[in-house]
């Protein structure tokens, strides 16, 4: 008898949405059942050399690639990235008791490419809207204005202008 | 004029590729020049000899003219091809080439002064006859002039980089109070990319078509043009799709804008590949824009649609050849491009520079895919993030843009976030399906552009997502019991196994 | 006619991409069948929706007719595409899609029939009034009954299957001797492909020229030809090198020829896509030798000089439709089409399955890529070893055929051995440039064609290696180093790191 | 002061040649000095992430594929595979003491891809010829002919008429 596992999973394009749970059964030799929202779909699922899948629900046919971070998973399928957060029912009851599911708190604003820092539009203490704009960092030859991701204050400038950072490095933090 | 042997493509990318091509084709020898960054670049791999010109910065190796005539000594190379971007249109590069005995492939240095400096063009354009765009003459001096001048033609006005094309360097400004940010970014892009930092202004033309005719001259007096290209649909100045024939010339039109163009090109003597770029309002009326002294990056519809090899004329030409066709030809069917870039349409276009995991690019009839990458290349951040340009022809622009859908939805790159999508949601938007779309449009529907959710797919993503996780705690499991198995309590394996905590939050 | 809707590809490989493109292109949904050695191939990732027919051998999938019907029924499909080989050519097939409600896309049964079996085909166009070379009319009972023909009609004769074509089931016999081994090599050969060991024998034309005419018929008894393909360059009676216009034909000789074909085509009642097969001596006598009811491998030259999407025509005519065109048309330019199989040339073409370490398919202009194959795919060997078609357009012959060289140079694929050198080769080989070849060619300049060492890539290639050995020796020295510092004494890093002991004697 | 490694290398499509010394200096960086009939090449060699190899070897620049087998090395270069047998001078001598310069002896006829053998046309005791047909093995819908690699005796049949062979079973030796 295949045991059955719990996932939640959680579409990171809308951070409102509660967690999807879908139940995952091993057939064996790649096939799975999978219940997700009452119903059970049936598939096979093989692992390509590269690391991409080719997957086969109810005769449907799907090339996927994955883009993973952590707990993160981008699911790209006929050209569409989607992302998601999935966890098992352990993890979902550590995340509940720890602060996992906080959306508030400080948010620290990382350079997403390697570049150089042309100017910093902010100091500390600066109160800033969601969407200001607070840096802008040249990357292959063009200007990129990173914007705020909430509003608050800013309450640490870790870079200035003229630094060259490399991809994830903080730049400053909004609260 | 002694026939080229020898050809040294002083680029990088898809366009040395391209170059290369036809000269494998044509039995000639190619010389590839790269820098740091670029060691493992395909082009690098591609010649039959390559050279090193300097560090990553392009201004420090690509931009270098001595470094890239060094090369050309060492290698004995006898022609250079510039592509585009980097010296194409640097007329100093061309006398020093000219100097060394080396033969470029391009116009001549003094078409290149009097098109290349973008405010000496229109005076030169003016005075030929040619209809310009409302303007000032020559490069500023300083902000406060452009300031002025922008009240004096009225908001909104466009800053422009006098040194050269292709989108960089151009900001529209709409008030007073942004003149000077925009000002600032353009002079600084405008040195980046052509190591000059003029700025000249224009009028801007509300929402205008931006349709350019490709010209050629030879060195016994023949200028012809090759039609036109539809090129509207932009984002920042910078194209992003092209496609010929233009949906909304007439044939009587493209005669009119051919025939103006073949008189500005004979009005600087030029000789080999050039493009007269025309804005065209909403009561097609045609005003001159610019003069591009090389071969565009979306020279490939133009190919697709007369069967001409414009790199392959080129060569021809810059041998002293006569051109090999004396009048112009009508369009056979349609050719759209699309210019694929390593960026995120989601986040601002911002450039994702990383290594690509896996690639396979479309095929099949009617697909052409001029690409600079492979599976386990490195995009350095150094330089221009389109990383491929994907072209197709069919008998009819609807049955063009399907295939182009198709090819689109084919093309696999991964370990890079790309605008692949992106493409695809333009050339299905009603507006371009449409073909009465404006230099607005990209602008305008962004937020449609980006694309919306396809619950089918997500759905079948969220199981993938699912299996995935089931997969690799499944794996996990089996390294943890295999160590514990061989290790007694185990207490290393489950630090390798250990995964960080994530959070539903993102960029927390 | 209903419209079609969902199309089953009852096919594999490259074709079965194609007609799945096409599909793409006009919005149709997409089906594709798999045996279970093809779960990971290309077709299968590449459609809508995917069904497994059954086990490896294609006798017991690709060829078992309840088998793909199930798919059909199960997937919804409202028609089936049979590609080339398998099915496409079975009449009991179409009948039972017929039955099913399932419009085949492809030519009625009854055509099939009249042209499908080899001898009653025969019969048939000698009744129409179409040339035929000598030969019996029906399949032999046994050898005995073939040697007393053979003896009748004299040595040397072909020997040929009578369910299909592609080179399948055919050889040549020289002396009566050797006729009961090839008989059972065909008979053997043509049950696999076709299901069907009927044999028959022609006279052997001596080193005659291989030029195909493609036509096209619709339900409304339009019939139309698309000019002719050189199909010369052929190996064990199977296609290598394709081209189009063949630089055989004067104008008036394709016309005459174009004429018969569209006689032949219309004797039987032909609907879609068919090819007439002639045979045309030094003389410049032409033959009829068959007739494939079905899409060519060869069809891209076609589609490259014609700019028509043959599979698109097909559909179009499936559902009723009249022809888009109904006189011939001239081809424009010249396209040459080579097949890559995974087999190497220097061990008499032995089929080389394995596993693509690495592929980066050839691109730019006027280059298209038909393949099925992606890195880490594991070419089955329970098929066809071809693996992919490269073609090429040009304006004229010369540059397509130095187009074809850039674009065998271009292509890297790697993991298995490949004909590409070889196909190099032909297309270089002065024979071939010059354009007067015939179906002996290849068997004749079989030496010269493998291709002969260049000693300067013999000396990098030398240097290679040895720097190869020499990095490999350094981090085998560097891991045995490293093992020797964390455990000691090491007895067991020296067994990982031990190599086998070559020899300088391969094979032995 | 870099070492210097002599290695020899004899090109397999000529059995008869002598092996060709090279000596090999690594300079660092990718970068060696390789001196081959007298003449010194420096040169460069970037290893790239699916084994390639690109090599610039004065100026002239080469993307190399690997095909190895122990000592054997397939160089693919520009569409020519030429394949050598590489070895060190401690391998050589141990070569020399042992029997690997032997062309002689007895050879064993192995499959070269998986398939059904149709035919075997001799039996133990048959004097055969170099070139000789011995076995017909279908694969891939094709009948390939396998021929003796030199004239001698079968002293052994291995295989038999309707069996399924992997790559590189023995099917028969030739003495």
């Amino acid at each position: 008898m295949a045991r059955t596992t719990k996932y939640f999973a959680k579409n990171l394009a809308h951070k409102e949405a509660e967690p999807v749970q879908l139940e995952v059964e091993g057939l064996g030799e790649g096939r799975y059942a999978v219940t997700l929202e009452g119903r059970t779909f049936e598939l096979e699922s093989l692992v390509l050399p590269h690391g991409a899948v080719s997957m086969i629900i109810e005769g449907q046919s799907y090339s996927v690639e994955f883009d993973e971070k952590g707990d993160e998973v981008g699911v790209m399928l006929r050209g569409q990235m989607t992302r998601f957060d999935v966890v098992d029912e352990r993890k979902l009851r550590m995340r509940a008791a720890t602060s996992g599911f906080a959306v508030e708190g400080k948010q620290t604003l990382t350079a997403p490419m390697p570049g150089k820092i042309v100017k910093v539009f902010v100091k500390v203490g600066d109160v800033v809207t969601e969407g200001q704009g607070l840096v802008v960092v040249e990357a292959m030859k063009m200007e990129n204005e990173l914007k705020s991701p909430k509003a608050g204050t800013i309450t640490q400038v870790i870079t200035k202008e003229g630094a060259t950072v490399e991809n994830g490095a903080p730049l400053l933090v909004v609260e | 004029m002694a026939r080229i042997k020898k050809v040294l493509v002083a680029n990088r990318g898809e366009i040395a590729i391209r170059v290369m091509r036809t000269c494998k084709e044509l039995g000639l020898a190619t010389v590839a020049v790269y820098s740091e960054a670029d060691r493992s670049a395909l082009h690098t791999r591609f010649a039959d000899e390559a050279y090193c010109v300097g560090p990553a910065a392009s201004r420090e190796s690509y931009l270098v003219i001595d470094n890239i005539l060094e090369a050309a000594r060492k290698s004995g190379a006898d022609a250079i091809h510039p592509g585009y971007g980097f010296l194409s249109e640097n007329a100093k590069f061309v006398r020093a080439c000219e100097k060394a005995g080396i033969t470029f492939i391009g116009p001549a240095a003094a078409s290149m002064d009097a098109m290349g400096e973008k405010t000496q063009a229109r005076t030169n354009m003016i005075k030929a006859g040619v209809p310009v765009v409302p303007g000032n003459a020559a490069p500023f001096a300083n902000v406060e002039e452009a300031k002025a001048f922008a009240q004096q033609i009225g908001f909104p006005v466009m800053l422009k980089a006098a040194g050269g094309g292709g989108g960089k360097g151009m900001r529209r400004v709409d008030k007073l109070e942004d003149l000077e940010g925009a000002w600032r970014a353009a002079r600084s892009e405008a040195m980046s990319a052509f190591g000059n930092d003029s700025v000249y202004m224009e009028k801007f033309l509300d929402q205008p078509h931006h349709v350019e005719i490709q010209v050629f001259g030879d060195m016994h007096g023949n200028v012809i043009h090759l039609n036109e290209r539809e090129c509207s649909a932009q984002r920042r100045n910078q194209k992003v799709v092209e496609e010929t024939p233009s949906p909304i010339l007439t044939v009587e039109m493209r005669a009119a804008m051919g025939e103006v163009a073949v008189k500005a090109a004979r009005a600087v003597n030029y000789v080999g590949a050039g493009t007269i770029e025309f804005l065209v309002d909403a009561k097609r009326n045609f005003y001159f824009l610019e003069m591009n002294t090389r071969l565009q990056v979306e020279h490939p519809v133009t190919e697709w649609v007369t069967g001409i090899d414009l790199v392959a004329w080129q060569i021809h030409v810059a041998q002293g050849g006569v051109l090999p066709l004396l009048k112009p030809i009508a369009p056979r069917g349609h050719a759209i491009e699309v210019r694929v870039y390593a960026e995120d349409p989601a986040t601002n276009f911002m450039p994702s520079p990383g290594t690509v995991n896996y690639v396979r690019v479309p095929g099949g009839p009617g697909v052409r895919d001029d690409s600079a990458i492979y599976a386990g290349y490195r995009v350095p951040n150094f330089y221009d993030p389109m990383i491929s340009k994907l072209s197709v022809w069919a008998p009819s622009r609807m049955e063009a843009i399907l295939k182009m859908r198709r090819a689109l939805d084919e093309y696999v790159l991964t370990g890079l976030t790309t605008n692949l999508r992106y493409l695809k949601q333009i050339v299905m938007h009603p507006e371009f399906v449409k073909g009465d779309y404006d230099t607005g449009f990209l602008g305008r529907e962004h937020q449609k552009l980006l694309g919306e959710e396809d619950p089918a797919l997500t759905r079948a993503s969220l199981i993938a997502a699912a299996i995935r996780a089931h997969q690799r705690a499944e794996k996990q499991q089996a390294t943890i019991a295999s160590a514990q198995k061989s290790s007694g309590a185990g207490g290393s394996a489950w630090r390798n196994s250990g995964r960080r905590t994530g959070s539903w939050k993102r960029g927390a």
